[in-house]
């Protein structure tokens, strides 16, 4: 109790937790939860991105792109090894994600179906990723902090590199127009589901905020995305697929209308519609590379033992 | 002489390009995180040099096709990459015999090319000589690793070499129209170069406990444009949105 | 309503075009030959219904294009095939899984529509539900023998079909629009063949030894445009040839 | 030796051998070799078409194409039951085909590069086996001859496709043409070299003759072929790749040029330029079937034993 109270009274004053401090279980316990889900969510959300790897449209934007997903695969390695620092390993996370224990991001769940949605993904999905995760680059747990800070700053370059495909086919012919808006009318509410429940029902926040896991509610984060987003889709010429959506001068918000949690929760359930593709992807690649992993842990003790004799 | 010279950066760019491209086809695939990122790694430097190589192509051409409408806007049979970067990835260790042999290949045309006569591409050959340099190094550690690994990763080895050893000469092949740009010292004779490349594969081939080169009969022409039947499907794919769309720009 | 009898027109003939492309990729794959052979059968047949209905969609549209410039000239989103034909094969179990709950749900449409007040829905559904009503029975053989089979390829049918399960209310899905055509006896209610199916497929299930199908979230809209990731891909290879030669006749 | 004689004699009197009938075991065996042989090819011979049928450029094409690689299919299943009337298992044959100690026509290592190569194989792939099958449908093996019967009928029709595949597109768009064009140069030496090895190259030739598996020698077979293609290719417009050819008045045929005969007998080692592809196709569909096979058998033998019950 003393322990937790010491723990408490620093988290309050905003000092970091490292990895060899004392820390609750229940803290450990959801920051592993936490961070293991954000590092699976960077490595699956590959595949949406890489079914267009092959067919982007220019030299310029291929190059991009795979820069792009590249960077999310360190995003991936970074928070892999925040997440090991609370000493569960990277196999486990592994094993725990292809069995369907870890989850990863509702919305790579969803398809990619032209090319205005690696547009959309940059634009909507990372711009809604980087508003739930600036507040987490002063998170209470300093490995965690310090890998966002790099995530944050490229995720914004990515976000601007989204915008940018957007406009140009926003601003091209009607074929290109007409596939940047149904990729807007797809990927609009998938990523305001990204930030979560509403606050009704969502049990831990207050928890989580305790902790300085998270420092905003759901709902106060997806506000701010929708108030941020809108001007820019007015800015592209684009529609957002939300009847009901409009400024309200009393709240200084945007309006917007009600999610369908039907939906929401049978993607988290893992009923997503392209979640059997994505889980398929990930363990055949895992699979099909375990004799690559297994060659060259062997190569290696071979080198290592040849070493060892040179020098006896 | 223009149109040899165009048809000479078109090898050189499009060896990178379709090369590029099959390393695209593994990203989110590989064996693990760190070497998916390593062929990403591979995959820009290729993409790098297939742009400035095809850009100047198109520019040696002078009928204002542009680096991608020659990437995107050629059918098979105008592409003059060697035979060897166009075959389907396999599994990993066959796409690291593949890497290694042209990886050891075009390292040595492009410490030729640094010398070029051509300033354009000495420039390029310059900043490429390194990106190839470490993409040879990197390769022949898999080779090694993997050949010199399980038993299994050993029996894949010879498999993923036995797929490419009928496409080697065609990476050397000279046409005759290209004599007058080696003689001036704008090309390298690639012929030259075989001897080295030869000891070098052998080399590593050895490190790596795995059968020397194997001599059967070797397939031509890529530098003609006749290519294998892989090569049609992958520029059906990376092809696919332009040509769905010829005039729009992304 | 022309141009809702010429979208209903594009479901029922991309349905039978988009799986006859599925058949297309097993040719020479089978698990025998007298299999690669029924296989064949089925594609024939299912290639036949597309080009009479694709034909009549675009005389109904009446703007010139032919069965051939719909099938290779429009981008996925216009396509309005349900989701379950334009699944990958996966293994042979998932192709026969696919074809019983298609062929299941094409019989009894066929049914229907030979009694369309159109007549030439009606007889193009004639000469098909002869057609359909073997590719429902033979699809089911498959899958009790599998099924019903060894240890190994009952697993693989149940992995088979639970690819599926979340694709089968959207290939009764029906637009508010269409309600006029149904109302006429041009179009069939779908959703009133629904129990009839339901209750086949858990007839042959059963006879299969196979579980029941699950209910998981339903995937939409493939008849409003909204595809899987599957499609784009099918149609970059069916299509790569008359997009890259738009104006060709072959 | 008066059961060979009376053997010869009822060859040489143009009578059928039937599988029950006695015959030397030499001739069962080279008969064997080139039935299977000439079912393997069938079945390989699917691939090379296969190869474009997926992106066969009009949906007649694409019906066309199916239904003629179906009758290939069907050729590979009537030749293995006439080469297993002489007591050599389909799963024997297969076997032999897969470890690579039975052949198949070295024309099918040959990669199919265009739309064109589809045309080019109907009209000189199959004019040529036309030319090949047409005197073994009076060979001497009665179950072998009834087969040729059947498939000669066939393979005149898909001739005519080929060809018709090939007018259309030398009548087309400059590209058109130049692929037709492509497509010729390409195939027309691997053509020639369907006939094997020249005479003076095939000492079995003899043999074969005398026993009527064979009725005329690969030149005069390779001969007829040049004499009956040369005008076809004038009517398309189109040039065939010899420099040599050209009427020979005195002779009343066309002198053509000298077969690469290296790369005839590479190939026929299995090196052609596509044979990894072929055999590595077939191997998979092998495998990979084997477990659907294996429970056909499976529950065969179930529904038998259930009936057996159901009876006792």
């Amino acid at each position: 109790p003393a322990l937790i109270a010491a723990f408490e009274a620093r988290v309050a004053a905003d000092e970091f937790i490292e990895p060899k401090d004392w820390m609750p279980e229940a803290y450990r316990r959801t920051l592993t939860r936490q961070i293991s889900q954000h590092a699976h969510s960077e490595i699956v959300g590959m595949l949406p991105e890489g079914n267009w790897l092959t067919r982007a449209p220019s030299l310029k934007r291929k190059a991009i792109l795979l820069a792009k997903i590249q960077d999310e695969g360190g995003h991936g390695l970074y928070l892999y090894c925040a997440a090991e620092t609370l000493g569960t390993s990277r196999e486990q996370m592994i094993d725990a994600l292809h069995s369907g224990r870890a989850k990863y991001s509702t919305i790579f769940n969803y398809p990619t179906l032209n090319w205005a949605d690696i547009g959309a993904i940059g634009w909507l999905v990372d711009g809604a990723a980087i508003m739930n995760q600036v507040p987490l680059q002063r998170t209470s747990y300093g490995p965690y902090a310090r890998a966002m800070v790099r995530v944050c700053k490229e995720e914004s370059f990515h976000q601007r590199q989204g915008f940018d495909i957007m406009l140009a086919m926003a601003n091209g012919s009607p074929a290109q127009k007409a596939m940047a808006q149904d990729a807007l009318n797809r990927w609009w509410w998938p990523s305001l589901m990204m930030f979560g429940p509403s606050d009704d029902n969502s049990p831990n926040t207050a928890q989580s905020i305790r902790w300085r896991i998270k420092r905003e509610t759901n709902d106060e984060l997806r506000q701010k995305f929708v108030d941020a987003t809108v001007p820019q889709a007015e800015l592209l010429g684009l529609t957002i697929p939300d009847p009901a959506l409009k400024w309200n001068e009393e709240r200084g918000h945007y309006d917007f209308g009600e999610i369908e949690w039907d939906e929401f929760y049978a993607v988290v359930r893992g009923e997503g519609p392209t979640a059997k593709e994505r889980m398929k992807a990930r363990r055949a690649a895992w699979n099909d590379g375990a004799w690559v992993r297994a060659a060259a842990d062997a190569h290696e003790a071979k080198r290592a033992a040849r070493s060892a004799a040179a020098a006896a | 002489m223009s149109d040899i010279l165009f048809r000479s950066l078109l090898e050189l760019g499009d060896d990178s390009l379709i090369l590029a491209q099959r390393l695209c086809e593994w990203c989110g695939q590989a064996p693990s995180v760190e070497v998916d990122l390593s062929l990403s790694n591979l995959g820009l430097d290729l993409m790098g040099q297939a742009t400035l190589f095809l850009g100047y192509a198109g520019e040696v051409e002078g009928k204002g096709r542009d680096a991608d409408r020659l990437a995107f806007h050629r059918d098979a049979e105008q592409f003059r990459n060697c035979l060897l970067v166009e075959q389907p990835n396999g599994d990993f260790g066959q796409t690291m015999a593949r890497q290694f042999l042209f990886s050891t290949y075009q390292l040595a045309l492009f410490e030729g090319l640094v010398g070029s006569t051509d300033p354009r591409i000495a420039e390029i050959a310059a900043k490429a000589v390194k990106e190839v340099r470490y993409h040879a190094d990197i390769s022949a550690d898999w080779v090694i690793r993997l050949g010199d690994g399980t038993e299994e990763s050993h029996q894949r080895m010879v498999d993923g070499f036995d797929w490419f050893w009928r496409f080697i000469d065609d990476m050397f092949a000279v046409d005759a129209n290209q004599r007058a740009l080696i003689d001036q010292g704008v090309l390298v004779d690639r012929a030259a170069l075989r001897p080295a490349f030869d000891a070098r594969v052998a080399e590593v081939l050895a490190e790596a406990t795995l059968p020397a080169a194997q001599p059967v009969w070797q397939v031509g022409a890529g530098r003609e444009g006749r290519h294998t039947e892989h090569l049609s499907h992958l520029l059906g794919v990376m092809q696919q949105l332009p040509r769905a769309h010829p005039e729009a720009a992304w």
